[in-house]
């Protein structure tokens, strides 16, 4: 019985690589990774958005209409379904002049009880800590 | 020369924007590049804007990315993809992808 | 009306390169011009047939299988391709496969040149 | 001895992430370590078998498969495969494909994990 | 935390490093990252030397390049692959890609 | 009996991608490019090297050795052996402490005559001016 704690930081804005999407997916991923380990054992997966990063975050992304594709979006409220925890840096937020009306903050209309975490990049740095491994986007 | 530059990166790796000197410069922003035409960062517009030159930024690329197209700069026109085949055949006579 | 040639040298799935160049190819056939499209390095992974469609990944063989169908020219860098195990037998229908002159040919006759390298 | 898992998310010929990390995975083993080597997105390129060997791109089939008769444990992310037209028939001998969550359960037991992400 | 900072370009797109406060902080220039090692920009050597760390080159990337590694600055340590190993098994606790 | 001149430029270094080699292998292709062309008829390249791009010139570059792939500094050599003209930027190469013993300037011993151009900006301008098209890597 033991857990392994994964970070997953993005720090690079979407769309120009498919890396913040590709972290996210991974970390909906932990929810299935019990069939490859023992009973009890677990590994559990924070996201946090710093930096450019948090530019994935914004509301009401096009992406399906224009190229047919998910969006950065849409794969943060599924991180909520499956409760993942997600944090944003809200200094880069505040850098940018953004508030959390401008970004995706929870996914209620699919029942998800988490919400995304605005906090100081100190409280980012000490899920760092916190953490077994990183994982940099 | 008559030179359409594309920009599709935020974070721009090379500094030749500035350094291009044609008779006339537009400048049309795309992809990630559409960040240019509405971000901040403290306060300050992108640099990028500052450039003597047209501004052109694709819409479908802006609201992909959540970023409504009445927000963009004064200075910055919002175009479709059939504008950018129109500028480059009828305003301009070469093209750079930076 | 005129003649426009794009080269795509980025790479497909998650970088939106290939997706641009595609829809420029598509607004530039639809208001009457000509375009000859190449790929090379990463770019030609364009060329590959039944890749699979999911919602997470752009997905770009039904739009350029129409534009071929309108006349659109679509050539890639072979030997670009094989050094990446793309073999002639995985390759699109329609798809061409040359080696690097055919993309400077393709400009000899071109009014505009869009070349999209950068990263 | 230890375990290394290696993540790697970037494109292969050309950009040099892929060859960084066969070259540290060797590495690794030659120390006794044991690696778990995991690609996804663009890096699954690294999957697919009969890459032409041309001088101007890196050729890791054969690099890969001495560290795989040395005990690497290699797989691919089978959606991003699948996703580039990648499929069974044309993957490398002995490269596994599974979904993402092989990938966080490698973590599980590993002492070192280097996620290469970047552009 | 003692952390393994892994830098692979020259033009950083990431701010970072900068932000990293962990206990022990060693930066392994790879790739094109090794240019922060040797280039100097107007006389002035990389932003990258001024973090708070311990610094490591790759040589074969280095080499790569056409970098001679005596021309590596000082505070720099030329390093093998097997050197990265064992600095991530021995010296460290966790890696960042940046 | 019409000439099309292309300007290659070449702002990034070398191995982080392949593009600064592809451009280099596309511009070599001017030379077999009349099979596609009337009689006559020719394309021509010429290659210029900016901003960090000048470190895809450096000499001693020991790619095969390490990682068993040519070498930009080769690909230079082979556009000089097919009469490529390639210049690079005199004000990049001073920005980085740079001179031109620090970088590739001929191919003598495969008999080529052309050699690298170190010239000011301004040069590499009027060339990008006179040239029908651009390519930008």
């Amino acid at each position: 019985m033991a857990t392994t704690k994964l970070g997953f930081i993005v720090q690079r804005p979407p769309y120009k690589s498919e890396n913040p999407k590709l972290a996210l997916t991974h970390a909906i991923a932990s929810q299935s990774v019990e069939v490859y380990l023992n009973d009890g054992d677990i590994v559990t997966a924070e996201v946090a958005f710093i930096g450019d990063g948090v530019l994935n975050c914004l509301k009401d992304q096009k992406a399906t209409e224009h190229y047919d594709i998910s969006s950065t979006e849409s794969h943060i409220k599924m991180s909520l379904l499956v409760d993942v925890k997600v944090f944003v840096c809200k200094e880069d937020l505040a850098k940018f002049g953004l508030t959390e009306n401008d970004i995706v903050m929870d996914a209620e209309e699919f029942g998800a009880d988490m919400t995304v975490s605005v906090v100081p990049f100190q409280e980012i740095n000490k899920m760092m800590e916190d953490v077994n491994h990183l994982l940099f986007f | 020369m008559k030179l359409a530059v594309f920009v599709s990166d935020f974070r721009n790796t090379v500094d030749t924007l500035d350094r291009l000197k044609p008779e006339k410069l537009g400048v049309i922003l795309v992809g990630n590049g559409v960040y240019h035409a509405v971000i901040k960062e403290n306060g300050a517009p992108s640099p990028v804007l500052k450039t003597s030159a047209d501004f052109y930024a694709l819409a479908e690329d802006l609201e992909t990315r959540g970023i409504n197209t009445a927000n963009v700069k004064n200075n910055v026109k919002v175009i479709s993809y059939g504008d950018i085949v129109d500028l480059i055949f009828n305003d301009y006579e070469k093209t750079a992808w930076l | 009306m005129g003649k426009l040639t794009i080269g795509c040298f980025s790479s497909l799935v998650g970088s939106m390169s290939l997706d641009f160049a595609v829809k420029l190819a598509a607004a530039a056939i639809d208001k009457g011009h000509k375009v000859d499209f190449w790929v090379s390095g990463n770019g030609t992974m364009l060329s590959i047939k039944d890749q699979r469609s999911f919602k997470d990944y752009s997905s770009l063989e039904k739009p350029l299988k129409e534009l071929m169908a309108k006349g659109l020219n679509v050539t890639a860098c072979e030997a670009c391709a094989e050094a990446r195990g793309y073999h002639k037998d995985i390759t699109m229908e329609g798809f061409k496969r040359h080696s690097m002159d055919w993309y400077l040919a393709s400009t000899f006759s071109a009014d505009r040149v869009l070349h999209i390298g950068g990263e």
